[in-house]
């Protein structure tokens, strides 16, 4: 089975999932972070593969350009890019690997059981920014609009939060959380 | 008339309940002293008509409204007047008007004066709804009351609490034989389907289809309602204690009417009786062993009222004895008698715990004879007329009973005959310890024992002259034919056509010869003798005082603690359903019960405990629950 | 769609109004403008009124505007404003974040209405970001802070599995569009008997997971005990009346499209029915914080409420509107007066009850009413609610009414931990409360609809 | 159009293991880690994971319901990392401290 | 109609007019309903089957508020409506709490009169619930240590059962024709036999609890024990009674099929109560915790004679429960008039009450003498046509139900022997003259109905009767 697939989608698979666990498993949140636009990278060569180039290139900029800068720069912020987080216990990591493990088995094994298709009906060009748009502002143009709604109360929502308020020093200490 | 005789005690009642409290003691008195005479009157009035006319109906009857009518079951609120009921009406009013009359001196000083005659007067009206009533429930419900109004009397002096405690054990005796009383009536609808008398008995008679195991169950389960009333085996150890209460109670009561209701109910379901040997068999034994016990218990009392309260129980087994062997009248007469004399005796024990203020031991009293003449000369009359001293009232009673036992089973009348001499020694000790001999009380001086006044002695010499001539209502055969058998007649009058006999079996006349009767007499009449001779010369002549309790030994001690019946009792019933009540209430209850259903409310507490554990406040734990769930989900519905 | 104009103009005006005067109070302009918002929508659904030129704007596949989609936007817009209303003195609450809220309820209205997938992702995630940081609003405070981080972890988390199993139904179905997706696994159940193809179902059971997520259904409900007792009390109530009914309505709406093969969901959701009602009422039951007891008391509501989804016939919507509003009113009810009272003497236990009967009797009295009516116990609206759910959902799963009743019974145990309080014990403290006439009249409110439900349905279906 | 005509040389199953793989792999993630920005991120996997299996879904059938909907999830999962990070920041200034299992005052 | 609504509004009235209200004024307003009441006996009569006085759609359309009056109902609104009165005049302690419990004692007089006039199964069921609430704010107001779990045991008890009925009654409500909780509706649902045992177990639940029956009884001795003196008036006068209305009205027509099944167990259980009551009752040194388990006993013996369906037993039960209640209530109320005075109801600390009170003495004895059954006192006809009917289903349980009549008296007499007589250890302030009134009603119904017993059965046979058709018309036959 898998020696009939294509050599660019098994390379790509590879990368993908391998790109993926490094981010899960590196101990350095700013490796993770490199990790995870690689893993943008090469999801974004399979929407290309798949002839969705919009997504593709919105997928680059929004996520690797937009949000992983954000979290970078959150990382930066609170200066947690070295390996702080404690070393978690061996058999937390085997339960978690066991529970995610068994929910994978789980589906997998039901599509292999059922081993069903979907139509395939692959239609040129449906990717692409012109056809893409002309959905966007004709069927979607509420949800479309309604975006607005979503961005404004983030914003509003981040501002609030961030605001600094007067004394608004530490709660409480680390120590204090670990003792 | 007839309702206007039930129910003047009954306006008695109701004028001194209410009224009673405003009243000066003497119209208090006299109201209700008035209102019992009134039903005398009315009852003697009634009496006369119902055997001097012909024209009358065999019985007066009145249905004053349907007291209870569901689908088929109908009792009426209803009374008759017949002969028998005739009878006993006329010795409760009777005897009644001379307590109440006496109680007018015998309680002057007390406070609940007013209260005193309003509760006798309420028994009055009790004890007429019992003997008047014309179906079985009206009887249970006067059967009940009376219980109630022993109870209300017993307990008069109510801050002692050894008489409450009588009191309520005499409610609760009478009770147990209640429920025996309420099961046969419920058998007597079950198989009857009513519970007039006249319906019942025209049943009976008829024979309808109904075994005489039937009968027998009715019968028995009757007879334990009269075992209670009348203070039988195994339920008499109420009698002695109801000695708790006010002497003219006991009088009346425990002496004169109510205690005689059991024989009033055996009578009067003579029908069923008639049917069942087995039952009368029973009746008389147990009749017969409460007879000697309670005399034999009588001997070793020192309370004057106690050896009385005894010697009743031993002249109720005696009736029983006759009502087992049949002779209902002779059990009739011995009533009658039985009520004149020891009404008598306990009015005179009263006159004399009077003059001794209040002192009930005998062996605290001696030589009254000399202060208290007339109370003596009453008292010897009726101690005479119990032990059976020939031709006074008692002797022809006892005598009947004594050969139709004879003529039943000669056994059965060895053992009546010793009951009946027994009777002799403990009523003659108690008379000579009493009245002769010398002073010994230390409390109260010599000189402060007096007479009783007139309204207390007057009902005495009216009762001492009943007790001689009583007799005279049942005279034997041999005294002559035309003035024998009155009370035969009385009950063995055929209803003039009418289905209404008092008694469905006609009492066959005795058939001893002459020689066998003549025998008979000298048999009672010697043992009489005896027994006077004997406790003379004891407690007489040699002047012996009744050790205390304590000096008993031997068979003595026994008698003088009553066969520890009571404390057999108390083991026996008292103290295990006490400790079933704490165990049910304490264990099985609260513990057990409630354990259980608070089980649930603790249950949930600790799964709720639980579940507030699995909530760590860690967010990973919920993320992994979560998932976990997922994977459940997923898995439960893909495969 | 006009109550969405409404509220989003208002909150955003709201935030302009904020610009000006920073310390003013405009919690009245938004309950007032929520009022209007749910008059407008009612008159709608009453043909009293049209925005017809609002509706047609919208393409038909992606809201739907009819009357129960009026009904319920006005139910929630009327909810919102009662809290607004009701906790407009206790807290100081910016102009923010009463915009923040009505953003939040224009979620909600999309979920109530969406007949696209989009929309409903949508609806959630509007829905969910405003709360999210409401949750974490009084940001001195370190509980409010571990309510915000966990519900916005979990509530991403789930919206993953959201998206994974509208992923599968999209793949299952072709269709995103609510009217389209359910035919073809109806049509393969009914016409060939096929089983179900695995897309669709582990599609179903992600989604739910995601909807029962937001419901705080057992046993994904971990969250909503911490989340409750760490954010702000009104937002707390917010989320556990809002949140849960939107999501109902659009849970029902989405399980409605899979009446045809009903089977496949029916066991499962009834089974986690009885667990939430269960563990929900059980677990209130040993909890000492007032908040933490009508947080697992709003689970299990929720439990009873998963009765619901089993009667998806699309006719009874009614009994959920009818529900929503009942036990809404008596948690605005017994919130406002929790909130006062822990305001008032600083603590968070039941122990803020002590001698309030005595001290403000009416306010003992609009009490009672309120959590009569959460417990179910005629004469209120909570007992008619409970009754019609449970009578109409026993023709689909009679045991789980009887779980449903059982849990009634368990839930006396820690309801009456109010009147305990109240009525037994003694306290020194001085309470004053505020707002008493709003409180009876919402005591009022909900014996009208206990006592005389039926005119009122019939007044408004 | 496509680079290669990979709708007929790859199966949508194999698409449907590899989306599955990777969002399994993003919650294995937020189950192991415990700082929160690596548990943001690896939601941000599991979004991406679905988006993918919508792509494909999408391409597969020609319809373009689905890349929309990729489109609104990662305008949503924008609007979430900024108010995401915002709270982290918010409990970072409180606590000092992103590890999520300190955070356990309100259990029970 | 008017009976439910005046108690409700009186009761609203009398709270806000607070402190300042006097006991006479609650009083008559309580007793408002009984010009209604006569009225229905004398316009609508007792002859005819259940007759209609008021419909209007409620719940939904088919679920109505229906009202309805025959001799049954008439029995137990006389009942309630005299009890109140009673209650208010001489149970309410005067203290802090006063006028909130006359006001909740008034709330609840209207939804008794609720429950009892109900032709609808749901409303039925609400005004169940409804007459629990205003009796638990009462117990709320009692103070101790286990006050609150006393409580919440009785509610929740109580609320269990009532849930299984309401279960039955949704059961059988989605079975009628046209989905309705009407009576008639409810009642012409055919059940199978098992169906009909599950329905009928639902409802049999709720009513045993409230009875209470054996098992079922562990709310009832604490909750009586603790409550201020109205509220355990209200509980055993009055509350007890819906229970066994309930089991004649509700239950018999309604799930007949079943009663061959439960019949021997409630009536087993029932005598086994009897007799459980009676035994624990005679150790009891708290009186009202003695009268607590005596009104087990005897309300056992009221179930059993319902079930034994024979026409003796159903009508012996009318009269029985209302003569409990009269009786029942007077005990509380001179128990709580002792505790007044003295503060205690300890048997052993009491004594010689009797002696500067002679009028309380006579009331005391009077009821004591009703408890016991004694002849021309009321208990005695509801009794003997109950142990009749026990009779003619089992002799030998009869006999065991009888030995009742010997524990009966064995801790009534006890309790009056070591309250009112021996050496005074207190005494009783004398009787105000709503004290007086209301042991004068009391009294009343003692002496009265124990001459004449017959009055009531006329005014409820017809509906035995009818109700006893339909259990036969169920069960083939009956005796």
């Amino acid at each position: 089975m898998m020696q009939n697939l294509p050599i660019p989608f098994l390379v790509l698979s590879f990368l993908t999932i391998l790109s993926a666990l490094y981010v899960v498993t590196s101990k350095n949140p700013v490796h993770s972070v490199l990790a995870l636009i690689f893993t943008f990278f090469t999801i974004s060569a399979h929407y290309v593969l798949l002839n969705a180039q919009f997504l593709a290139i919105v997928n680059l900029i929004v996520y690797a350009g937009a949000i992983m800068v954000l979290f970078l720069f959150v990382l930066m912020l609170l200066n947690l890019s070295k390996e702080t987080e404690p070393v978690k216990s061996n058999w937390w990591g085997i339960s978690a690997a066991i529970t995610a493990g068994c929910l994978l088995l789980i589906i997998t094994a039901a599509f292999q059981v059922s081993g069903e298709a979907v139509a395939k009906n692959p239609v040129e060009g449906i990717g692409l920014v012109k056809a893409l748009g002309k959905v966007l502002f004709t069927r979607f143009v509420v949800p479309f609009e309604l975006t607005g709604i979503l961005f404004l109360a983030s914003m509003v929502g981040a501002v609030l939060l961030g605001k600094r308020e007067k004394g608004n020093d530490a709660l409480i200490s680390k120590e204090e959380l670990n003792g | 008339m007839l309702t206007l005789m039930i129910f003047l005690p009954l306006l008695g009642f109701v004028l001194n309940g209410t009224l009673g409290k405003f009243l000066p003691k003497a119209i208090s008195g006299w109201l209700g002293t008035a209102a019992v005479f009134g039903s005398f009157v009315i009852a003697l009035m009634s009496f006369m008509d119902l055997t001097g006319d012909t024209t009358m109906p065999e019985r007066i009857y009145t249905k004053l409204f349907t007291f209870l009518h569901v689908g088929n079951f109908h009792v009426d609120f209803a009374f008759q007047f017949d002969r028998l009921s005739a009878v006993m009406t006329l010795i409760i009013t009777g005897i009644g008007t001379l307590i109440h009359m006496y109680s007018i001196a015998y309680m002057h000083e007390d406070d609940g004066f007013y209260k005193f005659f309003a509760y006798l007067n309420l028994f009055i009206f009790n004890m007429l709804v019992l003997v008047l009533g014309s179906n079985y429930l009206m009887l249970f419900f006067g059967w009940e009351g009376v219980g109630l109004c022993s109870y209300l009397l017993i307990g008069f002096w109510y801050k002692n609490v050894d008489f409450g405690k009588a009191a309520r054990k005499a409610f609760i005796m009478n009770r147990i034989g209640d429920l025996g009383l309420l099961m046969g009536l419920f058998l007597i609808y079950d198989t009857y389907g009513t519970f007039e008398y006249q319906d019942v008995f025209k049943l009976v008679f008829a024979g309808s289809a109904e075994s005489n195991a039937v009968n027998t169950a009715i019968a028995l389960l009757l007879f334990i309602g009269a075992m209670g009333k009348s203070a039988q085996i195994p339920l008499y150890t109420w009698l002695p204690d109801a000695m708790a209460g006010p002497t003219p109670v006991s009088a009346l009561i425990h002496a004169a009417t109510m205690v005689t209701a059991g024989i009033y109910l055996v009578i009067r379901s003579e029908a069923i009786y008639a049917l069942s040997p087995i039952a009368r068999e029973v009746v008389m034994w147990i009749g017969l062993a409460t007879s000697i016990m309670a005399a034999l218990i009588g001997l070793k009392q020192n309370d004057i009222k106690k050896v009385l309260a005894y010697s009743t129980v031993s002249q109720l087994g005696l009736m029983f004895i006759a009502l087992g062997c049949g002779a209902y009248t002779a059990a009739l007469f011995h009533v009658i008698t039985h009520a004149f004399f020891k009404a008598l005796l306990f009015l005179g024990s009263g006159s004399v715990i009077h003059g001794m203020h209040h002192e009930q031991d005998i062996r605290q009293m001696g030589g009254l004879r000399k202060k208290m003449p007339i109370t003596y000369l009453t008292f010897l009359i009726g101690t005479l007329a119990i032990t059976g001293f020939p031709f006074l009232s008692g002797f022809f009673s006892k005598d009947e009973i004594l050969m139709s036992a004879f003529a039943h089973n000669p056994l059965v009348f060895g053992l009546a005959l010793v009951s009946a001499g027994i009777t002799g020694f403990y009523m003659f000790r108690m008379f000579f310890v009493t009245f002769h001999g010398t002073y010994r009380n230390t409390h109260h001086g010599y000189d402060k024992v007096h007479e009783s006044p007139l309204l207390m002695t007057l009902p005495l010499l009216v009762l001492a002259v009943l007790s001689v001539i009583g007799g005279a209502v049942n005279l034997p055969q041999y005294l002559g034919e035309s003035i024998s058998g009155g009370l035969h007649h009385l009950l063995s009058y055929d209803g003039g056509g009418q289905f209404s006999p008092i008694l469905m079996y006609p009492e066959h006349a005795i058939e001893l010869s002459h020689t066998a009767e003549i025998g008979l007499l000298v048999m009672a009449v010697s043992v009489f003798v005896i027994a006077f001779l004997y406790t003379r010369n004891k407690y007489v002549t040699q002047g012996a005082v009744p050790e205390s309790d304590e000096a008993q030994a031997g068979m003595g001690k026994v008698l003088a603690n009553k066969f520890y019946v009571d404390e057999a009792y108390d083991t026996a019933f008292v103290s295990p359903i006490e400790a079933a009540g704490d165990v049910v209430g304490n264990y099985v209850d609260d513990k057990g019960v409630k354990g259980f259903v608070d089980g649930f409310g603790s249950g949930s507490n600790f799964i709720s405990r639980l579940l507030s554990k699995i909530q760590n406040g860690n967010i990973e734990y919920y993320l992994v629950y979560m998932v976990i769930g997922v994977a459940l989900l997923l898995a439960f519905n893909l495969f | 769609m006009i109550a969405l104009f409404v509220t989003f103009f208002s909150a955003v005006a709201l935030l302009f109004l904020g610009l000006n005067k920073k310390e003013s109070n405009y919690s009245v302009f938004a309950a007032i403008s929520l009022f209007a918002s749910a008059g407008l929508s009612w008159a709608c659904s009453a043909n009293l009124m049209s925005f017809g030129i609002l509706e047609s704007w919208v393409p038909a596949n992606m809201m739907l505007f009819g009357k129960e989609q009026h009904l319920f936007s006005a139910l929630l817009a009327f909810i919102v404003g009662l809290i607004i209303l009701m906790f407009r003195k206790n807290e100081i609450i910016g102009n923010d974040q009463l915009g923040l809220m009505m953003f939040s309820l224009c979620g909600a209205y999309m979920m109530v209405s969406y007949q696209h997938l989009v929309m409903l992702f949508l609806g959630i995630e509007v829905l969910s970001i405003p709360l999210f940081v409401l949750a974490g609003a009084s940001k001195n405070n370190l509980a409010s802070n571990e309510a915000a981080l966990k519900y916005f972890l979990m509530g991403a988390f789930s919206t993953g599995i959201f998206l994974l199993g509208t992923a599968f139904i999209y793949g299952g179905t072709g269709s995103l569009e609510l009217e389209m997706m359910g035919i073809k696994p109806s049509f393969m159940h009914a016409m060939e008997g096929m089983p179900l193809p695995v897309l669709i179902n582990a599609g179903i059971v992600l989604m739910s997971v995601g909807l029962l997520f937001k419901v705080a259904a057992a046993p994904f409900h971990f969250w909503a005990p911490d989340v409750y007792e760490g954010s702000p009390n009104r937002t707390t109530l917010y989320m556990a009346t809002i949140v849960k009914i939107a999501a109902f309505v659009a849970f029902y709406r989405f399980l409605n499209t899979f009446a045809g093969i009903a089977d496949a969901w029916k066991g499962w959701i009834s089974v986690l029915g009885g667990l939430t009602i269960l563990w929900g009422n059980i677990a209130a039951l040993n909890q000492t914080s007032v908040k933490r007891t009508l947080a697992f008391s709003s689970i299990a509501h929720a439990g009873y409420l998963v009765m619901f989804l089993l009667m998806a016939d699309g006719t009874n919507t009614w009994i959920l509107w009818f529900y929503g509003l009942a036990y809404a009113l008596a948690s605005v009810l017994v919130f406002s007066i929790a909130n006062q009272l822990s305001v008032s003497t600083g603590k968070k236990d039941f122990s803020a009850f002590n001698g309030l009967a005595k001290r403000s009797p009416i306010v003992g009295v609009a009490l009672v009413v309120g959590v009569l009516s959460m417990a179910g116990i005629p004469v209120s609206a909570g007992f008619n609610a409970k009754f019609y759910l449970f009578s109409f959902a026993w023709q689909h799963m009679p045991w789980l009414v009887g779980i449903g009743l059982l849990g009634s019974a368990i839930s006396v145990g820690y309801y009456f931990k109010f009147f305990k309080h109240a009525f037994m014990q003694e306290s020194e403290e001085r309470m004053p409360m505020v707002d008493r006439g709003w409180l009876l009249l919402l005591a009022s409110l909900i014996l009208l609809l206990g006592a005389m439900p039926w005119a009122v349905l019939n007044g408004i279906f | 159009m496509s680079i290669l005509n990979i709708f007929s040389q790859v199966e949508i199953s194999h698409y449907i293991y590899l989306s599955t793989v990777l969002f399994c792999i993003g919650l294995f993630g937020v189950l192991f880690r415990r700082n929160a920005i690596i548990l943001l991120m690896c939601i941000e996997l599991m979004l991406n994971a679905v988006n993918l299996l919508f792509t494909a879904f999408s391409s597969y059938m020609g319809d373009s319901d689905g890349q929309i909907f990729v489109f609104f999830i990662m305008v949503v999962a924008a609007a979430e990392a900024a108010v995401g990070l915002a709270i982290l920041v918010l409990v970072y200034r409180n606590t000092r401290s992103t590890d999520v299992s300190f955070l356990d005052q309100l259990k029970g | 109609m008017e009976v439910i609504i005046i108690p409700i509004l009186a009761s609203i009235a009398v709270m806000a007019l607070g402190k300042k209200n006097q006991i006479w004024m609650s009083a008559l307003l309580s007793m408002l309903p009984l010009i209604f009441i006569a009225q229905f006996f004398n316009h609508v009569g007792v002859d005819g089957g259940w007759k209609t006085l008021f419909d209007q759609p409620w719940i939904s359309d088919n679920i109505r508020f229906t009202t309805g009056f025959d001799g049954l109902t008439g029995i137990l609104l006389l009942l309630t409506n005299i009890l109140v009165p009673v209650i208010i005049l001489g149970g309410i302690r005067n203290d802090e709490n006063r006028v909130k419990i006359t006001a909740l004692t008034l709330f609840m007089q209207g939804a008794l009169n609720g429950v009892f006039m109900a032709q609808d199964g749901l409303m039925f069921y609400i005004f169940w619930e409804l007459a629990l609430i205003p009796i638990y704010f009462i117990t709320l107001t009692m103070s101790g240590e286990n006050a609150f779990k006393i409580t919440l045991r009785f509610f929740i008890y109580t609320f269990v059962g009532s849930l299984a009925m309401l279960a039955s009654l949704i059961y059988l409500f989605l079975h009628t024709a046209n989905y309705s909780f009407a009576f008639e509706a409810l009642r012409a649902v055919e059940l199978s036999h098992t169906e009909s045992i599950f329905v009928g177990g639902g409802i049999l639940l709720a009513f045993l609890v409230k009875i209470p029956v054996l098992p079922f009884h562990s709310w009832q001795a604490d909750t009586y024990t603790n409550t201020p003196a109205a509220g355990t008036m209200l509980l055993s006068g009055i509350m007890l009674k819906m229970g066994l209305y309930g089991l004649l009205r509700w239950f018999l027509p309604l799930a007949p099929e079943s009663i061959e099944f439960y019949q021997p167990w409630v009536i087993g259980l029932s005598v086994a109560g009897v007799l459980y009551g009676a035994l624990i009752a005679i150790r009891q040194k708290d009186m009202k915790r003695l009268v607590a388990f005596s009104s087990l006993s005897h309300v056992g013996l009221i179930a059993a004679g319902i079930f034994t369906l024979t026409l003796e037993g159903l009508e012996g039960s009318v009269i029985q429960l209302f003569v409990h209640g009269i009786n029942v209530v007077g005990l509380f109320l001179v128990i709580e008039l002792i505790e007044r005075s003295t503060g205690t109801r300890m048997l052993g600390e009491l004594g010689g009450l009797a002696k500067n009170n002679r009028l309380f003495m006579i009331f005391f004895m009077l009821i004591a003498l009703g408890t016991v059954a004694v002849p021309f006192t009321n208990g005695f006809p509801g009794e003997l046509l109950l142990l009749k009917s026990l009779y003619a289903y089992r002799p030998n349980l009869s006999l065991l139900a009888g030995l009742t009549i010997i524990f009966c008296a064995v801790y009534v007499f006890r309790m009056v022997q070591f309250s009112m007589f021996g050496e005074g250890k207190g005494e009783v302030a004398s009787l105000k003259w709503n004290e007086i009134l209301a042991f004068g009603i009391i009294t009343f119904f003692i002496l009265g109905l124990g001459f004449m017993p017959q009055i009531l059965i006329d005014i409820v046979h017809n509906s035995i009767v009818q109700i006893g058709q339909w259990v036969s018309e169920a069960r083939g036959v009956m005796s």
